[in-house]
């Protein structure tokens, strides 16, 4: 067990398996006990409640999952009072992923959960299913040193910044490692599928975010690159789904790994990866 | 709610393009319109269907073929196993005094339970063509109104023909969007408690992905894996 | 026949199948008359001889092909005087790719190239695969917007600009639209592999391209979002291996579609996508 | 060249982890040394394998089952069909003297060909352990030396354990990539003709994809489907 820990952002993680945002429940706890997980990062939440975009939200396309969800969440009011304590029961490692349309909201944010148990921060600065506060944030680089100079003021817990591949790594990475202590890469990336029939898009949202399988060497080599312009631990993020995958992404020089949409194709992948790492150490 | 590798038992073609797979499970209490997922080999998403029959841990489910997953759900030999999540969502509301059920194809998939458990029951389905139905001996004992669209068999109409002389008990429905949508504006303009169960396409069944959303009337999302998959059709827009 | 064809670029092709830079060559036209194509855009084309990375050079990922070949090609002269005359016999229309690691290198290749019959340029600022005036050349708007101008004024044919997904394409497109005559979206992306074996990467030069079905609604979103910035006509490529694909990137805005790696794959795919498209409009 | 879903004839194991595919084709004229590319199910870039045997418009191609596309070869049974591209490459100069062939483990798949059109031939073949032998009636005539890694058949060694006693003339090799690293050592060293076929990854086969390189020892690159797959030693590096 111990050989599994890992040591990032002044945290110990039990192994370096974590659920992605977006795509496990605490019914997974039904299925297996979450706690044996090396930690959780939740949903993105908003200030406000969001009820997300109109549907179909998601879709299968050849080797990857499209979805176009729209950051749905209660806001931080219910999140704390209604989610979080259900969490805390989960797993002693919570991420909170947080996303603003505009920098105040950030703030507020890491003010609201500051005095709360979580463990560290996700922002989001790269989800492709939302007008504003999103993927164009991580573009804005101006606007995104400002976020980052504040938070860093701000918050009392770790600040791990989610990019996307469509950002420029070169730029932001060395940018905002002053003010970080790690980073997420990838979110999913935008995408998008037709239905011929209809000729129509298969999302109600026109266009969303591609995870899974596809998605995997474009990660790695995000997490590669980053990996070179940073100090800062890197979570490696994107199309894991088998052992090999985490082996792959810790090769490449991620301290951690998120297992996404992996999820919803084998809803026991976090146990079963835990296991294989076990089984790979002896 | 379990996560299991079941075997199948049976996998046969019961009628045009619908198979009957049978896997072996316990479930637990089960009750009719609560749904399942399959895990079709080669899909990174899994499918959802409707619980068919259930008893002495034998599971059936009947399924349409219409795309990549119920293709590969075809290819299922007995002894063959696959990985099933349920059982999940709320199920019908069943009321004790007569009910009205009425299908359109392959959504008399959930009503095989109802039988189970229910037998003052009008039910009234409606199919394409005669080859399209299935299973009618399992009803026996139920009031049966058949509809073929092409007059194949039984009645020459759509199943929702009904609604003008059908009586004023809970009716349970399901069945292609457009025969939804004709009990939503039933419903609304009548003022009746029809519960129908739709269909979204899922990515997780557990409320993680946010992406069964079912439009509110009163606005907003209703999710189909925690708040459905059946509605009482006044509350929803398809 | 006539049913097929598309004007572009004041060009007028017989289909909108053409076969992408770096992805086919002449001994293809043992297999089927590459004149029934719509048109073929050559293997990218530098002032001068280009060797290539270092090997391996090429890998297969799950559900996608990853290469980084290096723009290895002949030069501008040997291409003029070698290949060009045995190209020209292959199809009317033949797209000369070009790049360079100065702006001084687009303006001498198109020089070099405008007395010839090519038809037109397709510039690409998107290989992932080198380190000056590839993908970074499309990210430096200002080096870019240069060079567009002053290629606008030299060029006497149809300017292509050849984008990635990592490129700001909300940015670029409008600001390339004044002195481009259209857009080619995308070309492979930034990914890479790993041989766990061996714990390396798979490929001589660490990183390289994505291509393939993994791409495909990637370069749809690209498309869609392109066509929505610029009226100029648009070319699709990612991930095209069948009919329905071509059919896609038509829905989402394409006027004409190139076909790569499908090549490696199944030599007849120009063939057959041509075939395809004629019994589907009947 | 040709590009056409061939027949499967047969398809056996014949060795530990070695297949031999035969399959209906007519390749025209064929040299020892040139190549197919066999086009499998699943995979997006084909592979190349060496032309075994080509006989009366029956092609043999020995394989080894290392991965994905190999495995899958493996599924292929007779009647079956598979696409091919060849034949590719340039194959063997083949002397009209004597000619000494060094093959390591499946390396001896070109040579079956050689056979056909070369009498006066030493083979020297070196595996780990003779399980791995096969076909060793096809080369009756030739003077044959075998080497096994374990000594658990014929001299315990390595096929270039032969390089000290060999006769002057033309080597053919073809082997694993430290064999051949020797054999590139001892034909500069020696200044001698040693023809070696390598291996390289590749999308193509045709020079389009500028994927298959190999390096020059005189600097730059060699292609392997326009300037190979056989190369004089002394002029490459691996
Ligand atoms: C609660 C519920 C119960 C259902 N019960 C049954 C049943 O008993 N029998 C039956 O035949 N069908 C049932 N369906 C519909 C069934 O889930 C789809 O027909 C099936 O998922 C199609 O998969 P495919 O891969 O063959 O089709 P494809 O079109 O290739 O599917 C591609 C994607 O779309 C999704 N999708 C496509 N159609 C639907 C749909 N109608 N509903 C949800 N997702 C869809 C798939 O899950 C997949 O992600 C039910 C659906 C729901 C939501
Ligand atoms: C000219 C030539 C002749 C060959 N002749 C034979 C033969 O007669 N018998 C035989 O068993 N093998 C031969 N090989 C090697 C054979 O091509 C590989 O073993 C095979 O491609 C491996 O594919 P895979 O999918 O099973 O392995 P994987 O490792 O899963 O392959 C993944 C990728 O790597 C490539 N690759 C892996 N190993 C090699 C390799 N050694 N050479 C080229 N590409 C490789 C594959 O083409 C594919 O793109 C030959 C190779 C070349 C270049
Ligand atoms: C349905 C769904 C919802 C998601 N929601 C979020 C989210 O709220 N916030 C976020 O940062 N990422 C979200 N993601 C992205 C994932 O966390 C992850 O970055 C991405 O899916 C790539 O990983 P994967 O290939 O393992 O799925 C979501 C992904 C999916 C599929
Ligand atoms: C082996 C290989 C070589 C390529 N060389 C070039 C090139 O020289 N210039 C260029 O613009 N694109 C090049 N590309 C990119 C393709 O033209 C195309 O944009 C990309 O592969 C996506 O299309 P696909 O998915 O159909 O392959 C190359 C791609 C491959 C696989
Ligand atoms: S299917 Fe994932 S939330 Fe309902
Ligand atoms: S394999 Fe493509 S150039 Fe040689």
């Amino acid at each position: 067990m111990k050989r599994l820990e890992v040591q990032a952002f002044g945290v110990t993680f039990r192994n370096p398996i974590l659920l992605a945002s977006g795509t496990w429940s605490p019914r997974l706890n039904e299925l297996y006990p979450l706690s044996m997980l090396g930690g959780l990062v939740t949903k993105t939440i908003t200030v406000e409640p969001r009820e997300g975009n109109p549907p179909p939200r998601i879709w299968e396309t050849e080797h990857g999952v499209l979805n176009s969800i729209g950051l749905e969440n209660p806001g931080i009011d219910r999140f704390i009072d209604k989610v979080l304590p259900e969490l805390e029961q989960l797993n002693p490692i919570i991420i909170v992923s947080i996303a603003g349309s505009k920098p105040e909201e950030f703030y507020t944010l890491v003010e609201r959960l500051n005095p709360t148990n979580v463990t560290a921060y996700e922002i989001n600065v790269s989800c492709p299913n939302v007008t504003r506060g999103g993927i164009e944030l991580g573009k804005d680089t101006t606007s995104l040193l400002d976020i980052a100079r504040n938070l860093r003021e701000l918050s009392h817990k770790p600040l791990i910044y989610k990019l996307s591949i469509v950002h420029d790594i070169d730029q932001i990475v060395p940018l905002l490692t002053p003010y970080a202590d790690g980073f997420t890469l990838i979110n999913s990336v935008p995408a998008m599928a037709i239905d011929l029939q209809t000729r129509r898009p298969q999302l109600g949202n026109v266009t969303g975010g591609l995870s899974g399988p596809s998605i995997k060497p474009i990660a790695l080599y995000a997490v590669h690159k980053a990996k070179k312009l940073t100090h800062l631990p890197i979570i490696g993020c994107g199309g894991v789904s088998k052992l090999e995958d985490v082996l792959e992404f810790i090769t490449v020089g991620a301290s951690l790994v998120q297992v996404g949409s992996a999820n919803f194709n084998h809803p026991l992948i976090g146990k079963e990866l835990v296991e294989g790492l076990m089984e790979n150490l002896i | 709610m379990q996560y299991v590798k079941v075997k199948v038992i049976k996998n046969s073609k019961v009628a045009a393009q619908i198979f009957e797979l049978q896997v072996e499970v316990d479930l637990g209490h089960v009750k009719p319109g609560q749904f399942v997922l399959l895990y079709p080999k080669g899909c990174l998403l899994p499918r959802p269907f409707s619980i068919g029959d259930y008893v002495d841990n034998v599971l059936t489910i009947f399924y349409k073929v219409v795309g990549k997953g119920t293709r590969e759900l075809t290819k299922l030999q007995p002894t063959a196993s696959i990985y099933l999540l349920g059982p999940l969502g709320n199920g019908f509301d069943i009321p004790t005094h007569h009910i009205n059920v009425i299908a359109g194809g392959i959504g008399i998939a959930p009503f095989f339970l109802l039988k189970r458990v229910a037998d003052d029951v009008t039910l009234v389905w409606g199919v394409k063509t005669k080859d399209e139905f299935f299973g009618l001996e399992r009803f026996k004992g139920w009031d049966i109104h058949l509809y073929t669209e092409d007059g194949s068999h039984g009645m020459q109409g759509m199943a929702t023909d009904c609604l003008n002389t059908i009586s004023k008990d809970t009716i349970l429905a399901c069945g292609p969007i457009e025969m939804l949508n004709q009990l939503i504006d039933f419903a609304i303009s009548n003022n009746r408690y029809v519960q129908v169960l739709v269909e979204q396409r899922m990515g997780c069944g557990i409320g993680a992905c946010r992406g069964c959303a079912i439009r509110r009337r009163a606005g907003g999302y209703f999710h189909l894996c925690e708040d459905g998959p059946v509605f009482d059709a006044r509350t929803i827009v398809l």
